[in-house]
């Protein structure tokens, strides 16, 4: 019963979280641009608009299940963060998987999409999905290596066990691996669909992108897990370099002070084609990397 | 005069020379002559080189012929019977691949008209 | 009155029956003697097996002593004695059950194929050098007249080209012959052994390289082998057989012989016949890759194994030694496998090329299926015989911490593989429809199956031999024995 | 054929089941003086052994399908007799015997399909000939220093002997198991094979190569860390390999994404797949190997799932591209199910066992802190993300692109029995990653001497580093798919289905019939546009081994001149060698 509970209020905290995040990046996106933008709330009534339309098209059977598969895999990447420490509650069920887990539950969701969008017939959403996963090709190597020498520094997986050791400001992985977290921050940005590396899905230059087809509640479906996942991801790194959260506001507080720092980063750059995003990944956060293994790890073995 | 040819080592060493002489002059036509009996011949005369070689190193002067007849009863002062009787095998046998090859070579110039070694094509390397 | 069961029938029951080949003829008997004779030896053989397994047997037909005919039966001319027979066994059966080329069924072929295997045994069992000169000929002339058999401008290139180089190896070899009884006064090998020593050393030179050159040009060593693919291709494929499976092997058994026999320190000269060997094998391997005509390629085939063969016993070492002789065996099944597959083939589609024998596996499986046995046997794969045989003769030199035969010998069975395969790729090429000119009949296939039945038992089970080729190689490399045995104990 | 033969066949292709259970004893008979075959059944061996007897009935059923190729049927018989004895090899020459003969019938199996080309069957086979003769000369190495053919640790070796024996076995099985840059006769060979014997070259044969790997490492304990000592927390040695089977992996990957044929990508793809398997074993450690034998258990069954269902498509279609399918996810609905759990295990996603595997080697290398080592890892296996999107996508979804496509029916039943059966067990180890561990893994490595994973529960994989729960997560995503479909079902509103396949969102534009929509082989063309990705593709040893090959015929047409067809040619030969011979004597002997 414990479980029911703590995961339907995973899912809500997620969902409300997520709409909120994007209610503000929407008024911030605007404001940079000098425009009044969108209400806060905006999001969550786009979202209910395209729940309750009468009349959804679909191209198929995997055209639905897509979606489906999509929205239970953000559920259970969701499920298998845990959003505090020291607490019984918001745990999912977290102890049960590992950083490695949630890392590959990520692509399991896209990976629905993707079929979905094969299924529709359409061939710009095929090559929207087929940049996207271009883009998850560039971004994971860096952004794996950083939560690689996390995992490294505290010789484990389990992200519970990463959170228990960062007690107190001073044992943050922020400033005990500063130079992880610089690794890990760009390809964040990139995994958060965010500028530059937005090219994917990109509404506006592009009359393509994976979502070409979806329209109703299908697409209410993938707004929706867009927002979880995000908001699964930003906790993720909570946990990983800011110490975790001991309650919900703490949690809210430090997700959206990254979310801020992504945000900022975003708006400043322009948008990169899919192969120049690749390749930024492969030299700059993964230069950094390397450099970061080098120093953290050849080093301290060599003088030992 | 000739006395000195009773040395078996000067009769040896002529024996030798000429052989080997011979033997030359049948490799020489061996290789030089294209004409298919002129090669059998001069295998021929190869082999004949090394039966001569093979007579005239193994009996020295005064030897006589290894016959026991009226008044030779013993087997003194006689050449050595072997080489004279394999050379005369030997012989048989070179004249049989003689034979043989002349009566290829006739068949073969029949068939094609063609006597010349080098120009026997049928069968070479790609 | 019974015959008593000598080694001297090896020569004179062959040697007999073909000069009597008249009356068969007439009384229409030679097809069953001509496969009934090399049974008849076979089985002599196995008669005296185990008379020979406990003492070599010596028999002298005496004219004085140390003059006369030695023949010298011990356990390592077993194996090519008991080989001659049964390869003769099995061609003389598919030229009988083949029922094909008219010029292969007539007399003529007869008194040769006879004298072939009378003048191969000879040469194995004599003990008297110039007898081995006389077996070499005769052998050698009924190898000339075979080649030309068929008697068009190829069969007779062929018989001619053979003629002329066999008759300059017969020439060299009598030289050494003459020299070496103008040296020590002896032929009986034996005594020749005991007195080698003391000919001057230049002496020794000469006639051992006259020996080399000689019987060189007849065992297919390297620089002396280049007539080789001329003669297969012109023979009748069966016949290259012959040449590839029986006629080699005794030339190198002899020069082997010689070698051990003669020399009392064989490394010496072992080391120059490996060198021999080795790029024997390697040039014919590679050559063989570009060949275009089955029967030349299987000539190239039959060289780079002779190589092999010459580098294990030139080595020297037991073990090596009773693997070259078991890959001897081996390698005249196989070879007689291959060639018999290639007149299978020749017959039925009028062509040995390659190209014309593309698709031959769907219209004649059963000689494809063989040809690709014996492929697979020859490259030494298991679980065939040749394997067998290749594994000892490597574990020889990997035991002797000898490392290069065993790199040359295994890239030279890849390189055979190169063409090997290609031509089993060519042959069930799915492209073409081929279609058989000539019928071939079921029964030619049975000496086939024999041999391939042999190549599958001796590589599955070669324990059942083994024990034959190490005393076969104790025989070839002891020395002392030999010479203990036919000179008396003083000596 | 009559049904007693096929049964025997079936009950042949049961025979590593069979000798798994009834094994009890060693056998042992000599060859030839001095050589003693010895079959005993070690745990590793076992191990590859269970592979095969999952592999080898589910691929003879779809292979006695009418009309049967007798002579395919019989060399499938002798195959698997050469890998049982080449598994059950307990001395190196039963090992090797079992090593050529299931090189050589696969290579005759290899002919017995229409599409096999020369330079196909020619690497195939020279490539595993050299791999077999370079194995064959490490054992003779290993023979003149330890006395006998005994599999068995060599301890007393010297360091000469045992880097040249480590050098030998270690190509021989590299070759095998097809590692960068020895890898060519892979594409070609699986690509072309009859599409059947293409599961089995993949699932089975190359897992040979995996075996064998894992046997150097038992035969020299020490090889991998007492040659160069250990770098960081692994073995120098090992590093060396694990880069090369990484390497290995991303080559392969990139290359299997621009394929436009679903064989010759899947021919790629388990490149890529031994790429990864022979990182684990450079890494050596206990994690790492089980790792590696886990990876071995998912790739056999994932590929031979992929290359049965793919077979099963060409059988229906007679397509083998990407450009002449699509669309078949309504016609063969069965075989989609397939090739879509092929590829969530091929891409190691959660919750199907690939991903206990992967887990299991990302953990090794973490804790051998080769971190580079894991980013490239990673690299090459989120680029596979790609290349299994694009063969899910290509021939089921999308627009049906060929007549064959539009009217194609579900496979035969012999083809999806087999297809029901590996996605059961893959869904089985996905639920029980501790199954696989428990069962199969942790016996291999006691038996190598090396700490056992060991496992609460079969529904847990646990080591040092943590672990998860399959249960769990399924049970997590199961619920959560069921919850989101009712909930979405229960929302007010009318789903309706398009009216026509070309009903789309097409730039404005509406297309017809001729308008190109399949985006087939297209997908992944981008990819050469980025610099790292164009000059992998752009690279080739193809080129180098032609160019061997090339090298070899010229070098046999000048000895060929040798072979010249005039008697007196030979004559002078003969002469002038005896002459120079003589004369170089003379020199020597001062005559």
């Amino acid at each position: 019963m414990h479980a029911v509970v703590d995961s339907l209020a995973m899912i809500a905290v997620s969902y409300v979280m997520g709409f909120l995040f994007y209610g503000f990046y929407r008024q911030l996106n605007a404001r940079v641009q000098r425009r009044w933008g969108p209400s806060i709330w905006q999001n969550f009534f786009d979202n209910m608009k395209f729940f309750f339309k009468s009349e959804t098209l679909t191209h198929g059977p995997m055209f639905f299940f897509g979606p489906m598969i999509i929205m239970a895999g953000a559920f259970t990447t969701v499920l298998f963060v845990p959003f505090l420490k020291d607490s019984d509650w918001l745990q999912g069920f977290s102890q049960y998987g590992n950083l490695i887990l949630i890392i590959y539950l990520l692509v399991v969701g896209p990976l629905g999409n993707a079929l979905a969008v094969g299924s529709s017939g359409n061939p710009f959403g095929v090559m929207g999905v087929t940049r996207g996963l271009t883009r998850l090709m560039g971004l994971e190597v860096p952004f794996f290596l950083g939560l690689a020498l996390v995992m490294l520094q505290h010789e484990t997986t389990s992200v519970h066990a990463i959170m228990a050791a960062q007690d107190g400001l001073a044992n943050w992985g922020l400033v005990t691996n500063p130079i992880a977290f610089c690794v890990i921050l760009l390809p964040f940005i990139a995994s958060q669909n965010g500028s530059p590396f937005d090219v994917v899905g990109a509404p506006v230059e592009v009359y393509a992108g994976p979502r070409v087809e979806f329209g109703g509640r299908l697409l209410g479906v993938l707004m929706t897990q867009n927002m979880m996942m995000s908001i699964a991801k930003l906790v993720l790194v909570v946990d990983l370099f800011m110490g975790g959260a001991t309650n919900i506001l703490v949690l809210i507080g430090k997700a959206f002070a990254l979310f801020l720092l992504t945000t900022v980063v975003s708006m400043v750059f322009p948008r990169l084609k899919t192969e120049q995003a690749v390749d930024f990944f492969w030299k700059v956060p993964l230069g950094l990397g390397v450099l970061a293994v080098i120093l953290t790890v050849w080093l301290p073995s060599w003088s030992a | 005069m000739l006395a000195f040819l009773d040395d078996p080592k000067v009769l040896h060493g002529i024996y030798a020379l000429g052989a080997l002489t011979l033997f030359f002059i049948g490799l020489y036509g061996l290789l030089a002559k294209r004409h298919l009996l002129k090669m059998l011949i001069s295998i021929a005369v190869m082999e004949l080189s090394v039966y001569l070689l093979f007579i005239g190193l193994a009996t020295s002067p005064g030897e006589t012929a290894p016959i026991l007849s009226d008044g030779l009863t013993a087997f003194t002062d006689m050449a050595d019977p072997v080489p004279q009787a394999l050379t005369l095998t030997a012989i048989v046998i070179g004249l049989a691949v003689l034979g043989l090859g002349v009566s290829l070579a006739i068949q073969y110039h029949r068939l094609t008209g063609k006597v010349d070694v080098a120009s026997m094509t049928e069968l070479k390397e790609l | 009155m019974t015959l008593p069961l000598t080694p001297v029938w090896f020569v004179a029951l062959p040697l007999l029956l073909a000069f009597a080949s008249p009356l068969w003829v007439r009384l229409r008997l030679l097809m069953p003697l001509l496969v009934g004779t090399p049974a008849a030896l076979l089985l002599l053989a196995f008669v005296l097996l185990p008379e020979v397994r406990t003492a070599p047997l010596l028999e002298t037909i005496v004219i004085a002593p140390p003059l006369g005919i030695h023949l010298q039966l011990d356990s390592a001319s077993w194996i090519l004695v008991a080989l001659i027979s049964f390869a003769g066994l099995l061609t003389n059966a598919f030229i009988w059950l083949a029922d094909g080329e008219p010029y292969l069924r007539d007399r003529r072929a007869f008194v040769f194929l006879l004298l072939l295997i009378a003048g191969c045994n000879g040469m194995v069992l004599t003990g008297d050098l110039f007898n081995l000169y006389v077996f070499l000929e005769i052998a050698g002339v009924s190898a000339y007249a075979l080649s030309a058999l068929r008697r068009d401008a190829s069969a007779l290139e062929a018989g001619l080209k053979y003629l002329i180089i066999g008759s300059v190896a017969a020439v060299f070899f009598l030289f050494s012959v003459v020299l070496v009884y103008l040296q020590t006064g002896q032929l009986n090998l034996a005594a020749i052994a005991v007195g080698f020593g003391e000919i001057p050393g230049p002496m020794q030179i000469l006639i051992g390289l006259l020996m080399l050159v000689g019987l060189g040009i007849k065992a297919e060593l390297f620089p002396f082998n280049f007539w080789v693919p001329d003669i297969y291709q012109g023979s009748h494929p069966a016949v290259a057989g012959l040449y590839s499976g029986l006629l080699v092997k005794v030339f190198l058994f002899v020069l082997f012989h010689l070698v051990f026999l003669l020399l009392a320190d064989p490394k010496v000269v072992g080391i120059w016949l490996m060198g021999l060997g080795a790029a024997t094998m390697l040039i014919a391997e590679v050559v063989a890759l570009r060949q275009e005509d089955l029967r030349r390629m299987l000539a190239y085939s039959s060289l780079g194994q002779i190589g092999l063969i010459t580098l294990a016993l030139g080595f020297g070492v037991e073990a090596t030694t009773a693997g070259g002789l078991f890959h001897m065996v081996n390698h005249t099944l196989v070879k007689l496998l291959l060639f018999l597959t290639a007149a299978v083939l020749l017959r039925s589609f009028v062509s040995a090329q390659l190209a014309d024998l593309a698709g031959a596996g769907r219209a004649r499986p059963l000689a494809a299926a063989l040809f690709v046995l014996g492929a697979l046997a020859v490259m030494g794969l298991p679980p065939l015989s040749g394997f067998a045989s290749k594994l000892w003769i490597l574990k020889g030199f990997a035991e002797a911490g000898v490392f290069w035969p065993v790199a040359l010998i295994l890239l030279a069975a890849l390189i055979e593989a190169g063409y090997y395969f290609r031509w089993i790729k060519v042959l069930y090429d799915p492209s073409v429809q081929l279609q058989a000119v000539h019928p071939v009949g079921r029964l030619a296939y049975a000496p086939m199956a024999v041999a391939a039945g042999l190549i599958i038992l001796l590589g599955v089970a070669p324990f059942l031999v083994d024990a034959l080729f190490s005393e076969g190689a104790q025989a070839l490399l002891d020395r002392g024995a030999t010479l203990t045995a036919v000179l008396g104990a003083g000596s | 054929m009559s049904w007693m033969l096929r049964l025997l066949f079936l009950a042949v292709s049961l025979s590593p089941a069979a000798l798994l259970m009834a094994w009890d004893a060693d056998l042992s008979w000599p060859l030839i003086e001095g050589v003693r075959l010895s079959l005993t059944l070690t745990p590793l061996a076992g191990f590859f052994l269970v592979l095969l007897a999952l592999v080898a009935p589910l691929i003879a059923l779809p292979m006695l399908r009418r009309p049967s190729d007798v002579p395919s049927l019989v060399l499938f018989v002798l195959l698997l007799i050469g890998m049982q004895l080449l598994l059950l090899a307990g001395d190196f020459v039963s090992f090797f015997i079992g090593w050529e003969v299931m090189t050589w019938s696969s290579y005759l199996l290899l002919l017995r399909s229409p599409r096999t080309d020369m330079v196909t069957s020619q690497s195939y086979i020279l490539f595993n000939l050299a791999s077999a003769f370079l194995l064959l000369a490490g054992i003779l190495v290993f023979y003149s220093v330890t006395g006998d053919f005994l599999i068995r640790a060599a301890t007393e070796v010297s360091r000469p002997q045992a880097l040249s024996l480590v050098v030998l076995f270690g190509l021989a099985f590299l070759i095998k198991a097809g590692t960068l840059p020895l890898h060519i006769w892979i594409p070609r060979s699986y690509d072309q094979a009859p599409d059947l014997f293409s599961a089995f070259l993949s699932g089975s044969i190359s897992k040979m190569g995996v075996y064998g790997l894992i046997l150097l490492l038992t035969l020299f304990p020490d090889a991998l860390t007492g040659f160069a000592g250990r770098f960081l927390n692994g073995p120098a040695v090992g590093y060396l390999l694990a880069w090369v089977g990484v390497i290995t992996s991303i080559v392969a990957t990139f290359k299997a994404i621009s394929q436009e044929d679903m064989k010759r990508l899947l021919a790629y793809s388990s490149i890529a797949q031994v790429g990864y398997i022979t990182t684990a074993i450079g890494v050596g450690s206990s994690l790492a190997l089980a790792g590696a034998l886990y990876l071995a258990l998912v790739h056999t069954l994932v590929k031979v799932l992929l290359f049965i269902s793919v077979a099963g498509i060409v059988l229906q279609t007679g397509q083998r591209r990407f450009n002449d399918l699509g669309r078949l996810i309504e016609r063969m609905p069965i075989s989609f199910f397939g090739v879509l759990i092929g590829i969530i295990g091929l891409a190691g996603m959660p919750p199907l066992p690939g991903f206990a595997a992967k887990y299991l080697v990302f953990v090794s290398l973490v804790d051998a802190r080769w971190l580079l080592l894991l980013a490239a890892m990673i690299l090459a296996s989120t680029a596979a993300f790609i290349y299994c999107y694009k063969l899910v996508y290509a021939p089921f979804l999308g627009h049906a692109n060929s007549p064959e496509a539009r009217e194609a029916r579900e496979a035969p039943w012999p083809y999806l029995v087999p297809q029901v059966i590996l996605m059961g067990l893959l869904v089985l180890f996905g639920l029980f990653p501790g199954l696989a561990i428990d069962v199969l893994i942790d016996p291999v490595l006691v038996g190598l001497q090396m700490a056992p994973i060991g496992s609460e529960s079969w529904a847990k994989l646990s080591t040092a580093y943590g672990g998860y729960d399959g249960v769990v997560l399924m049970l997590v995503f199961g619920t959560a798919f069921a919850l989101v479909t009712g909930l979405f079902l229960l929302l007010r509103g009318r789903m309706r289905r398009a009216g026509s396949p070309h009903d789309l969102s097409f730039a404005g534009e509406v297309p017809t019939a001729e308008t190109p929509l399949h985006y087939g082989a297209g997908m992944g063309r981008e990819l050469r546009r980025i610099p790292l990705v164009g000059w992998i593709l752009r690279q080739g040893t193809q080129g180098f081994y032609l160019g061997l090959a090339g090298q070899m015929r010229a070098a046999a047409a000048l000895l060929g001149t040798l072979y010249v067809g005039r008697p007196q040619t030979w004559i002078l030969i003969a002469v002038v060698v005896f002459a120079l011979s003589l004369a170089v004597q003379a020199m020597m002997g001062g005559l």
